[in-house]
């Protein structure tokens, strides 16, 4: 019943330094703000301390309206590590085009911190408000390069699109509210378990698939994701690609799994088809694209395909599936669009035809490219193939098919990973000029390519993590 | 026996790439020595391994560590490196044609650095392919193979009847689609055996253990088909392989051709055939049906080119044809032959491969009617062409010949009539090669090529070292056999009793 | 028994207004006419919620929390939407969400 | 008795609402539309009052109609220097979004027609505000909190995005 | 000496071989050292064969049980292969011959090839050749033999095409190695199934266990045409009918190298072949008729074509299919002493003429064409005269070493057809009219070149000692080579022979037929091409019977029939199926992936950039999800009933 101040330690700290660096944001005269990224950095990294620090520290408090369970410790640490990725990754860029960023970095903190509300949120208002802290914020973050007009026109969609899928998901909220007369996402598990089995929930059940699929832009609910990734600023991209997917997926498996597992039989078929297509239709239209932002943003969609597979296995294994491929995802996407930044800050273009000869002037962003396009697409040795094994695993007896699909398809992406290749290793540069990473980029680049390598090589640490974190989250 | 040769051995070609990458670039030959080292050392030590192997206990040796190191608990991976009479053959190929390829492409100055690299990666993951045990590992090295060739293919490859890019594309795309087959299956016996045995294992040997349902093993053996059958260019799933090998570089040409093919046949074996007895029971007919079919099919393709590595890319084809025919005899004598002629096929295809790489740098072509008369300018280029041309018809004395003969003997026991088309195949083999052969290397002495330089020097080398394998593997083919059949014995064993058992 | 209403009037009213302000969604070209139609979808999750409340959980406040977390939320999002539209209007003098087709196959 | 006054309040109440909400998505005047927008909002505040949640009848009509509406029309004054007329037209997929529309509703509607509701005999509380603020306090305390952050980001952010643009224009 | 010899047979075979790799590997810059290094290895080896001849000729025992000693070369369950050598009368004369011919080609080619810039090379290729020969005449199993065999076809190619600059050369190579390939293909088949059904393909066991097919479920039609399918390789390789295209052209080889093929080693493998097997041919007497009568038309065949042949050596040639077809008449009618004492004879005799054409040609700088000669016994005397010999010896006129074998020959057929074989007389005409052709045609070559008018454009020359030595050497054993195997006194019979002696009395009757024959045939070719100068008669003939003359001219365009069957047919097909590679197979895939490229496009363009677009997207999908959930998806029954 009452507050329990120790589990909300990570939210509180991240509250904090957001507030911190927001405020040093307001007061710090502009040209002095250099040191801003640094702090947030700092902050993240404490957040992420806190939180691994409370990794056994478990406990639903407010009578079930907020739950820390290590699934939801799993999935904030994920989120925290791809912040501070962020961050640390876009230091440059953010310099370079990011005009009076004093409110960037707080931004990305608060979104963080939606996520982590949302994803341990134990009830549908608190779920609604952190899914929405983290919507407005990135509908800020989208629109950040205001002197752009692709970047304002991305935060449009965003703003729009999203406005109008959260009112779908609410409906569905509130039909399920009223189905079950509840909004415990526990006490909806054990009412629906007790037969609670109305038509209308069924159209809640459509809705609230809608609108997370939305977020996780699965199809057909992705096609703003296109446009908003090419829109956005790099860095806000790939945050957008990781993290608010992950969180997503996490409020997505605690909805489903945790309150609908029961009755499964009636959309379990839905998110499988889903499924299918997102990865058809993500891979099949990634082809023809021939700017890499869009490219990996059709991806990323076939990529919320294979992830679904593991939500279609209604498992512990499932969940475990789920969980381990949206963090080896964090380190592949976060390398790509790190190196895109880094591309664009010196030549100012995001055409695929633009890295030529990438190999000769960024040997280190031309390797974490090869790396974690080849991660997505799910070649061994890299992590993305023990992913999808874990993932596809899980299915292969009930919808083999879906196996089949997905494995062909993720071969079928290495055509369009390996045309970005071709033209980073085969072709000669325009201009032969190096470029800058600059030393931030640089580690971050080292360090998603040793743990897109290592996690493929050694998985063995990380799925156990998700292995204690899935039972944690059957345990109720 | 604590120390982990074979891991040595797998680790000697990277450790010498990390070496490259810290080597300026304008230093290429120097790089190009490191890569030799690398792969000289590798195959110091495979040889070792090969004749340190007692073949009077069989089994696996060598085992690195003492036993399985556990990788991934809840896969049951574990790092399972040894070796036995199956794998060595394919471990002491991949060395030799590995070591003989760094030379094959000795001559490339641009981008050496890089070459070096990825071609060091390349011969790294294949030997992984042929000394892991586990089939998880097995897969990890069977794809990391996929990336690197496919750059080399891109930048150093050669365009011809189809751009390099084209080639390149289409060889990766069909092999991992094949692959994504292979994934299906392994992933579907993965859980399969799980839920039958309770405890997670992916070693070979775990996994043949497993007693698997009739059904499920036929259905599983067609789609393991399919992928190691694509890597293995069994018809219909060929149609990559000439024209990669077209596109390809020397180097990749003669390890594609040599060992990177062979691990379809090695997987068929190690895996299919051991893993699923009775699916292998239930195919054998279909695979020695699509086997004859390729070997016709692609001799009488190879007929029809005027282009050297179309042809010999054709040949391999077909020979892989004989590969699968005795495998489908599954009889001890043709499965001996069948792995006894992946190694001979190996040594053979580098040996081709290369000559006729070094005949392109001179010449700058591969278009046999603008060739002719290279024998009067170039004897040693011409006959280590001609040795190759001899192994690849199948002439006594020369390595390729016992195990076609062997095949032969099992084959024709057990198909009759569909063996002695297959045979029929040595005929046509001799017409295009020796056509090829003649009209390449004979005939009158032309002016353009009157001031091309014959090889010498690092360049000998593949043709000393796999000539050389060739006259002695010819010569002494107990060598070859007697440690192919301590590995292929045991697993054949094992099949016939679980053959028996799902008889009943 | 409150009233002779059951709830189906009121889903069925919600809806409908739920489904107004979809169609407007789809189908206006004015950017802010958009705004306005989300705020109809949202009102109509509103009357759901209220009405669900009074029917199923009388005692606790559910629904009605509920809604007004949504109106506030709601009235931000407004802001800040308001906010894009003038600024892309700065940008690109035109607010009919047709023109804004940058980023597109 | 009573029973029947509700209905017809309902009716006149759903009437009011569904016609302006309709007016507002078809006319062509975006203030028109903008004035009977309000007209909704008070509408839903009636049915609000119907289902007796006083407390959210207020909240509505002060932060919709008034704070919200205001905002809007301010909007429209700041980007609509032309025409005010045909400020608002329907695009071309109003053909496709009808049916759309009109078929989700019948789903909706055949749905609901086939479930029928287990209806709690417990009555509302009269105090709804004083039951209210308890739960909002303590119970919503994330959420609450919550709200408070997203309104500072909403508000910054929009800040942010205006002056900077006005910084734009002055470049300009 | 003996024992040693006996013991270490292996040598033999062995000593050329190292030779070979010795030239090839270190001598090859030094002419001479290396020629004389592989003479004293050929050298070397004959010493040996002619001891190990002398430990087996020796001792009778010999005859019945051949010395055999063989070691495990590779094997594995149920396939295991011995190689080994197997000693009796029949290879030991085989070894001495073959190690006696090759020897003195090779002292023979010092001079022929002097000064050629591939002579080491030429040596090298000699010696391996006499290597793989001699180790197929020493070997104790099938398998091992058809390895030199096969041996033996490489050096062939190799030697035919040694003019590498030669396109002729090149095709001729390419040619034999191809013919005589379909004929290892049908022997390989024979061998697999002997190896399949008896399980081993040691000669000897095979010996003990064919005899009795039936124990291993074999029945005699089988048996036959197992036996068939061996003697399709002795047909490719010892150029009988239908696969006899290859040897004539062979001729484009270095002369020495012809007289190597087509005298002593490569030509005969096949007769030698069916003498190892004849244990199984004496089983089934249908294999033994078509090999009797495929050789007796070989003969006749061949001869047919000789008689109109103009250039020297193509001439020879076809008299050795012809007299090969000699051979496998003998070994048809079931006697294995009278082909092998042919074979030996006709060895020297044959060597004997190559290599005297050689030295003509060395004289006329490779003219070869007969008419263009003339009067060349009165420049080269030795050439000259020890081809006189040779005429002789073939032509079969006592008491040179042809006549012998010939007769012998020509008495077992008679024999077999005595023995109720209604064939047999077929075949002794066939066998009778052959002698007579072949006295002509060798007569009408002799008299063309040799006597007669001299050309005047012609300026030849006596070849040195290296040359004639051998010559000479040959044409003694030409003349006397013969004399072990007369009627009376039958050494050859005793020794060499199977089943029981072939012990006859000698039949007067048949050899003044066959000296009649031999006589007529000469006699004809003189009043033909030497009485009258202007060879009028001869021309006149030629013109009266146009046809016939241009079939045999042209072989009966047995070679043009092949010729098209491998344009049309064999590139034909490879032509269409390659077609169908490409546009078939290979378009499937493009296609598949083209497919998938353009799904993509097609799709990529509802992203229209509208976010309206989007929106109704939106709905549209909830609209399709909701209807079939609701309605269409049978879980959701229980749904449309309300609370379950």
């Amino acid at each position: 019943m009452e507050l329990n101040f120790s589990l909300l330690m990570p939210e509180l700290a991240l509250f904090g330094v957001g507030l911190l660096t927001f405020v040093l944001g307001l007061l710090v005269p502009s040209q002095s703000r250099k040191g801003l990224g640094s702090i947030a950095l700092m902050g993240l990294i404490l957040v992420l301390g806190v939180t691994v620090a409370n990794w056994s520290n478990q406990g639903v408090m407010l009578n079930g309206m907020y739950i820390v369970d290590r699934y939801a410790m799993f999935f904030k640490i994920l989120c925290l590590t791809s912040a501070i990725l962020v961050v640390f990754g876009s230091y440059k860029y953010v310099d370079q085009q990011v005009k009076n960023h004093f409110e960037y970095y707080s931004t990305i903190m608060f979104t963080t911190l939606g996520m982590m509300v949302m994803i341990s949120a134990g009830d549908f208002i608190t779920l609604y408000m952190g899914l929405e802290l983290m919507t407005i914020s990135f509908v800020i973050l989208a629109a950040f390069r205001s002197t752009e007009a692709k970047s304002l026109e991305a935060g449009m969609k965003y703003l729009l699109l999203a406005g109008m899928s959260t009112a779908v998901l609410l409906y569905g909220l509130s039909l399920v509210y009223g189905t079950t007369g509840t909004i415990l996402i526990g006490e909806v598990a054990s009412k629906v378990a007790a037969g609670v089995d109305s038509p209308l929930l069924i159209v809640g059940l459509v809705m609230l698939v809608a609108g997370l699929g939305f977020k996780i832009s699965a199809v057909p609910f992705h096609m703003w994701s296109p446009d908003v990734y090419e829109g956005a600023p790099t860095p806000v991209t790939s945050f957008l690609a990781v993290a608010s997917k992950a969180a997503s997926f996490a409020v997505f498996v605690r909805l489903f799994i945790g309150s609908f597992g029961v009755i499964q039989e009636h959309w379990v078929g839905l998110i499988a088809v889903l499924a299918a297509l997102s990865m058809v239709i993500g891979n099949l239209v990634a082809i023809p694209q021939t700017n890499i932002k869009r490219m990996l943003a059709y991806s990323s969609v076939a990529q919320a395909g294979y992830i679904m597979v593991g939500l279609v296995a209604v498992s512990e294994a499932g969940i475990k599936g789920v969980m381990f491929y949206a963090f080896l995802y964090v380190f592949a996407t976060i390398g790509a669009f790190t190196v895109v930044a880094a591309v664009s800050n010196q030549t100012g273009s995001d055409e695929i035809a633009d890295y030529a000869g990438l190999i000769q002037r960024a040997p280190l962003a031309a390797s974490v490219m090869l790396v974690s396009l080849l991660s997505m697409a799910g070649i061994p040795p890299l992590a993305g193939f023990v992913g999808k094994f874990y993932l596809f695993q899980t299915v292969v007896q009930d919808h083999l098919w879906l196996v089949f699909l997905g494995l062909i398809m993720s071969m079928i992406s290495v055509y369009y990973y390996l045309r970005v290749i071709l033209v980073i290793f085969r072709d000669e540069p325009k201009d032969a000029s190096p470029i800058r990473l600059g030393g931030a980029t640089a580690i971050t680049l080292v360090i998603t390519m040793v743990a897109t390598i290592l996690l493929g090589i050694y998985p063995g640490p990380l799925s156990e993590m998700a292995n204690m974190a899935a039972q944690s989250f059957l345990i109720r | 026996m604590n120390i982990p040769v074979l891991t040595l051995t797998l680790l000697s070609p990277i450790l010498a790439a990390f070496v490259i990458m810290f080597i300026p670039k304008e230093e290429d030959k120097l790089c190009k020595w490191v890569a030799a080292a690398g792969t000289g050392t590798a195959l110091l030590l495979s040889l070792y391994v090969y004749f340190g192997y007692d073949q009077s206990v069989g089994g696996l040796q060598w085992v690195d560590f003492g036993g399985p190191v556990p990788w991934i608990r809840d896969l049951g991976v574990s790092w399972y490196m040894a070796v036995d009479g199956l794998s060595l053959p394919m471990l002491l190929l991949t060395n030799l044609i590995g070591f003989t390829a760094v030379f094959a492409s000795w001559n490339i100055t641009l981008r050496a650095k890089e070459l070096m690299i990825y071609l060091l990666v390349l011969i790294a993951g294949v030997m992984g392919t042929f000394i892991a045990q586990d089939l998880f590992i097995f897969l990890l090295f069977y794809e990391v193979v996929v990336i690197p060739i496919y750059i080399m293919v891109i930048i150093w490859g050669s365009s011809k009847r189809v751009t390099k890019e084209y080639a390149g594309m289409k060889l990766t795309i069909y092999l991992l689609i094949g692959s994504a087959f292979l994934l299906v299956g392994v992933i579907a016996i993965f859980v399969q055996a799980l839920q039958i045995t309770g405890v997670p294992n992916m070693s070979f040997e775990a996994l043949s253990r497993v007693a698997f349902p009739e059904q499920f093993q036929i259905y599983m053996f067609a789609l393991l088909l399919i992928g190691f059958g694509s890597l293995l260019s069994m018809w219909p799933f060929h149609s990559w392989s000439p024209d990669g090998y077209a596109g390809a570089p020397t180097a990749v040409s003669m390890i594609h051709a040599g060992v990177l093919k062979k691990i379809g046949g090695y997987g068929l074996i190690r895996f299919a055939v051991f893993v699923l007895p009775l699916g292998a029971k239930f195919w054998a007919p279909y695979i020695a049906v699509l086997g004859v079919i390729g070997v016709a099919y692609a001799a009488m393709g190879a007929l029809a080119q005027k282009d050297l590595k179309y042809v010999v890319g054709y040949s391999s084809v077909s020979h892989m044809g004989y590969v699968l025919l005795g495998v489908a005899t599954l009889g001890v004598v043709g499965v001996n032959g069948a792995v006894a002629n992946m190694f001979a096929h190996g040594v053979m295809a580098a040996l081709f491969f290369s000559m006729i790489g070094f005949i392109y740098e001179k010449t700058h072509t591969r278009w046999i009617p603008d060739l002719g008369g290279i024998s009067h300018y170039a004897p040693r280029l011409s006959v280590g062409f001609m040795m190759a041309a001899m192994a690849s018809l199948g002439l006594p004395g020369l390595v390729s010949f016992i195990p076609e003969f062997t095949i032969f003997v099992e084959s024709f026991k057990v198909y009759g009539i569909l063996a002695v088309l297959a045979i029929a195949g040595i005929i046509i083999t001799a017409l295009y090669v020796l056509r090829a052969g003649a009209n390449t290397l004979f005939g009158p002495a032309r002016e353009e090529y009157k001031d091309i330089k014959d090889i010498r020097g690092p360049e000998l080398v593949p043709l000393v070292v796999l000539g050389g394998v060739l006259v002695i593997g010819g010569i002494l083919p107990s060598l070859l056999f007697d440690m192919v059949n301590s590995g292929v014995a045991p697993i054949l064993a094992h099949i016939n009793e679980a053959l028996q058992l799902g008889g009943r | 028994m409150g009233t002779g209403l059951n709830p189906s009037y009121f889903i069925g009213l919600s809806a409908a207004l739920f489904l107004i302000g979809a169609f407007g969604v789809i189908s206006k070209k004015n950017a802010i006419a958009v705004l306005i139609s989300i705020e109809l979808m949202l009102s109509a999750v509103n009357i759901n919620l209220v009405a669900m409340n009074k029917f199923f959980t009388p005692d606790a406040f559910f629904g009605q929390v509920f809604a007004i977390f949504i109106i506030t939320v709601a009235a931000a999002e407004v802001g800040l939407g308001l906010a894009i539209v003038i600024a892309i209007h700065r940008k690109r003098h035109s607010v009919n969400l047709d023109d804004f087709d940058l980023m597109k196959w | 008795m009573e029973n029947i006054f509700e209905l017809i309040a309902f009716v006149l109440l759903s009437g009011l609402v569904l016609g302006s909400a309709l007016l507002v998505v078809t006319l062509k005047d975006l203030v028109h539309s903008v004035l009977w927008l309000i007209v909704t909002f008070i509408g839903v505040a009636g049915i609000f009052l119907m289902l007796n949640a006083d407390f959210v009848a207020a909240v509505q009509v002060l932060v919709y109609a008034g704070a919200v509406c205001i905002m809007i029309v301010f909007g429209i004054m700041l980007v609509q220097r032309q025409d005010i007329r045909n400020s608002n037209p329907l695009n071309g997929r109003y053909k496709i979004a009808f049916p759309v529309v009109g078929g989700l509703f019948v789903c909706i509607g055949l749905l609901m027609a086939r479930s029928q509701w287990i209806v709690s005999t417990k009555a509302v509380p009269e105090k709804t505000v004083q039951a209210l603020s308890p739960i909002l306090l303590h119970d919503f305390t994330i959420p609450f909190e919550v709200a408070a952050v997203l309104l500072t980001v909403a508000l910054t952010g929009a800040l942010l995005l205006v002056k900077e643009v006005k910084a734009n224009g002055d470049r300009s | 000496m003996v024992e040693f010899a006996l013991g270490h047979a292996w040598l033999v075979p062995l000593l050329p071989a190292l030779a070979f790799v010795l030239i090839v590997f270190l001598t090859r810059p030094w002419p001479k050292l290396s020629s004389s290094i592989a003479i004293a290895a050929m050298a070397s080896s004959f010493v040996l064969a002619a001891s190990i001849a002398y430990g087996v000729f020796t001792n009778p025992h010999f005859i019945e049980e051949p010395l055999v000693y063989s070691l495990r070369w590779f094997g594995m369950e149920g396939f295991t292969v011995n190689v080994g050598v197997k000693l009796d009368p029949t290879s030991a004369m085989m070894l001495f011959m073959v190690s006696l011919v090759a020897t003195l080609i090779q002292i023979y080619s010092t001079g022929y090839m002097k000064g050629d810039p591939q002579y080491s090379v030429f040596f090298s290729y000699l010696s391996l050749f006499a290597a793989s020969m001699l180790g197929l005449v020493i070997a104790s199993n099938l398998l091992q033999m058809f390895i030199m065999w096969e041996l033996v076809g490489l050096c062939s190619y190799l030697l035919i095409g040694f003019y590498t600059f030669k396109i002729s050369a090149r095709e001729a190579a390419k040619k034999a190695f191809m013919t005589t390939r379909i004929g290892d293909f049908g022997m390989l088949l024979g061998l697999l199934f002997l190896q399949i059904i008896f399980g081993t393909l040691d000669l000897v066991e095979l010996a003990q266990r064919v005899p009795n097919y039936e124990q291993y479920g074999l029945s005699l039609g089988l048996l036959t045409f197992i036996a068939i399918l061996v003697f399709i390789g002795p047909i490719g390789k010892s150029g009988q009918f239908p696969l006899h295209v290859w040897l004539p052209d062979a001729m484009e080889g270095p002369t020495p190298v012809s007289a190597l093929i087509h005298a002593a080693t490569m030509v005969v493998a096949g007769v030698y072949l069916v003498g190892r097997t004849m244990f199984l041919f004496t089983e089934v007497p249908g294999a033994m008729e078509v090999v009797a009568f495929i050789g007796a038309f070989t003969a006749l065949f061949a001869a047919t074509i000789a008689i109109t042949q103009r250039e020297i050596k193509r001439i020879l040639a076809y008299s050795t299919v012809s007299q090969l077809g000699y051979m496998m008449l003998a070994l048809g009618v079931g006697s294995l002493s009278a082909s092998m004492f042919h074979l030996w004879t006709h060895a020297f005799f044959k060597a004997l003429m190559f290599l005297a054409a050689g030295s003509v040609l060395h004289a006329l700088h490779d003219k070869a064409d007969v008419w263009k000669m003339g009067g060349l016994i009165k420049k080269m005397p030795i050439t000259g005269w020890t081809f006189v010999i040779g005429g002789l010896a073939i032509a079969g006129i006592p008491p040179f070493a042809g006549f012998w074998s010939k007769d012998e020959i020509l008495a077992v057929t008679m024999e077999y057809a005595q023995h109720g074989h209604g064939l047999g007389y077929v075949l002794f005409a066939m066998a009778a009219f052959t002698a007579f052709l072949t006295a002509f045609y060798m007569w009408r070559m002799i008299f063309l070149a040799f006597f007669g008018a001299e050309k005047p454009e012609n300026h030849p020359h006596e070849s040195p000692l290296s040359m004639t030595f051998p010559l000479m050497v040959l044409a003694v054993f030409a003349t006397v080579g013969g004399l072990i195997g007369t009627p009376w006194a039958n050494a050859w019979g005793q020794w060499i022979h199977f089943g029981h002696p072939h012990a006859a009395a000698p039949a007067y009757g048949l050899m003044a037929l066959s000296v009649v024959l031999a006589l007529a045939g000469i006699g004809l070719a003189y009043t033909l091409y030497c009485k009258d100068t202007e060879k009028q008669r001869a021309q006149q003939l030629a013109e009266k019977y146009p046809t016939l003359y241009k079939i045999s001219y042209n072989k009966y365009y047995i070679d043009e029939l092949y010729q098209w069957f491998n344009q049309k047919v064999v590139d034909g097909g490879a032509k269409v199926l390659y077609w169908f590679d490409i546009h078939v197979v290979d378009k499937f895939i493009n296609d598949m992936s083209e497919l998938t490229g353009l799904t993509g496009k097609g799709f990529r363009y509802f992203q229209t950039g509208k976010l309206q677009t989007y929106a109704l997207v939106f709905f549209l999908g909830l609209l399709v999800i909701t209807v079939v959930l609701a309605f269409g998806d049978p879980t959701s029954a229980g749904i449309m009933g309300g609370v379950k």
